[in-house]
């Protein structure tokens, strides 16, 4: 193994504020053959899996980041005199879960299924750039269309949106509460 | 305490017999996200099969519900109303005697179901994605760049004379809340200020300008300070980056250009 | 050694923008004794001075930060190169969207709503081929005109510029709401 592949590697993921992509990664390390890099990559992974270390290597839209580990939470709180960070509310994330099961939506066919209106919740989610407006549906009025972004991917810790808890996952749980209550 | 609040009926949905479902009359329809919520809640508490709702119970007591409340508001409440015509033309609808068997299909439930069944399964998605959100937010990843990288080369987001002016009025509004009003004597030149500024860059290396800021003595020096910024900026002197909105302004002495940049590929 | 102490304190100087110093780490951790700080702090020191890391901690103005090495820094700026083509500064933004609902318009115009010289934006986004000139406008100094390029309708998934959110749909989506659900 490439030790010093490693260590470029290593400092590339760390000097990148958003998830590195290996087609990045690819592009930076242009004269590195393609399989070196992921043997490096591997063994980065690998060493940083390691329970001893404080940050971690995440995958996450498409891409690796480090972060630190959530039960460090408290103590880089009170390094940065911050307050625990705001979860979206109920509302939102409600929208925003229908947006990405059911992307390209538009807000109509939102709030049918939420029963509720939802054009405020789709400005708080368009602020925090989670969705974007990606064009418009061919029906009467032309209503914009949603989808989730990169971001949401980034937010939730996803790869994909393959990654998103699939229907029989969902099914599951619904069984499983049904005898609970019963 | 309002997010808790907001959070009740997730977490009444996905664990039946919480103290709040067992003592009905603490619930307030304004915990529910929206009507369909309130039938879900009401279908778990009665332990109600979703596919055999019997309607004129389940009408009963969500009506109780809305009546509960002294007043309805039109533009927030609407949509609980709606759900209510629908439940109550239901229930008109199965009194109407039938010929014969009804159908499954011919069932005037089912377009009340099939929401019902969609809406759990969001409910699910919901809870599922906040388990991740929960994890997410509790790591924490950096938001700036590490030294090693040459500002000039790395603009981020470089700020818009909007931005800065955006963010000196917030500050302003801060002071002054502060009653930090009084301005003393001692003239600040703009020149010597400038000079001040350029030193610190050039001993510390970069600035967080609301923290600078904060820290002036006078409000005019703190003043001096903006436009020394706004000067500095003007004549390419620094680079000013803002990562975020309403976060705080990174400056950076800007390097002088030896040759014209090259891009290695493009 | 405290390897649970090691690895928070990895992750407070990972978080850290300034060089975190050792009064700021008592502060933080002001349970654990010092002695025991000072051991964690000088096993983690040791761990990094290994040869293979692409990470180093270097002590500066009184604290600890991690930086990548000199040896790293060809591939750095590639990278950095790579992230800053990709992505639009707010600037470039704005002088985007200015000329995509104001089409066709001239650089004095766009400098007049911005409030700011646009020149170097309007360059970004030529460059970026999200905008091309389209002749001269018949006014004093004959000046460029631009429009919006094939290239900004695939890059936004829109179909014409027709398909822009209006006005009144974006003020619907930001309008305030009446009453305060939060």
């Amino acid at each position: 193994m490439n030790e010093q592949l490693k260590a470029i590697l290593e400092a590339l993921i760390f000097i990148s504020q958003e998830p590195l992509t290996l087609n990045k990664i690819k592009e930076v390390l242009e004269e590195v053959p393609e399989d070196e890099l992921q043997a490096a990559l591997e063994a980065l992974l690998a060493d940083y899996a390691a329970d001893s270390r404080g940050i971690q290597v995440i995958q996450s839209a498409g891409g690796y980041l480090f972060t630190t580990k959530p039960e460090h939470d408290q103590w880089i709180r009170r390094l940065l005199q911050i307050e625990k960070k705001t979860k979206l509310s109920s509302a939102a994330l409600e929208t925003l879960s229908i947006i990405a099961y059911h992307q390209p939506i538009t807000q109509a066919e939102i709030s049918a299924i939420r029963g509720v209106d939802s054009t405020y919740c789709l400005k708080t989610l368009l602020q925090k750039k989670l969705i974007k407006i990606v064009g418009r549906k061919k029906a009467p009025g032309n209503p914009l269309v949603y989808r989730t972004s990169e971001r949401f991917l980034q937010y939730f810790g996803l790869n994909s949106l393959e990654d998103l808890p699939r229907e029989e996952e969902i099914a599951k749980i619904l069984e499983e509460e049904k005898q609970a209550i019963s | 305490m309002e997010q808790e609040i907001q959070e009740l009926p997730e977490s009444q949905v996905l664990t039946p017999g919480s103290p709040v479902s067992n003592d009905g009359y603490q619930v307030r329809l304004e915990i529910f996200e929206g009507p369909l919520d309130l039938l879900l809640f009401l279908i778990r508490k009665k332990k109600i099969d979703i596919h055999d709702i019997p309607i004129a119970v389940i009408t009963r007591d969500y009506l109780e519900y809305l009546e509960r409340k002294e007043q309805i508001n039109l533009d927030r409440e609407a949509e609980f109303l709606l759900i209510a015509a629908l439940l109550i033309y239901i229930k008109s609808q199965m009194l109407l005697p039938r010929e014969q068997e009804a159908l499954q299909a011919d069932d005037p439930r089912q377009i009340l179901v099939d929401r019902l069944l969609e809406f759990q399964k969001v409910k699910v998605a919901c809870s599922l994605l906040r388990e991740k959100e929960e994890d997410q937010l509790l790591r924490w990843k950096r938001t700036f760049l590490p030294p090693v990288a040459r500002p000039e080369e790395a603009e981020l987001l470089e700020v818009s004379l909007y931005d800065l002016a955006e963010t000196f009025f917030l500050l302003m509004k801060k002071r002054e809340r502060e009653n930090l009003q009084v301005i003393r004597g001692k003239d600040v030149s703009v020149e010597e200020k400038m000079k001040e500024m350029v030193g610190y860059l050039k001993s510390r290396g970069s600035m967080d300008f609301l923290e600078y800021f904060s820290s002036q003595e006078t409000l005019e020096e703190a003043l001096v300070s903006f436009f020394c910024l706004l000067e500095l900026v003007k004549n390419h002197l620094v680079v000013a980056v803002q990562e975020q909105l309403f976060q705080t302004i990174r400056v950076w002495l800007r390097r002088p250009r030896t040759q014209p940049h090259g891009h290695s590929h493009e």
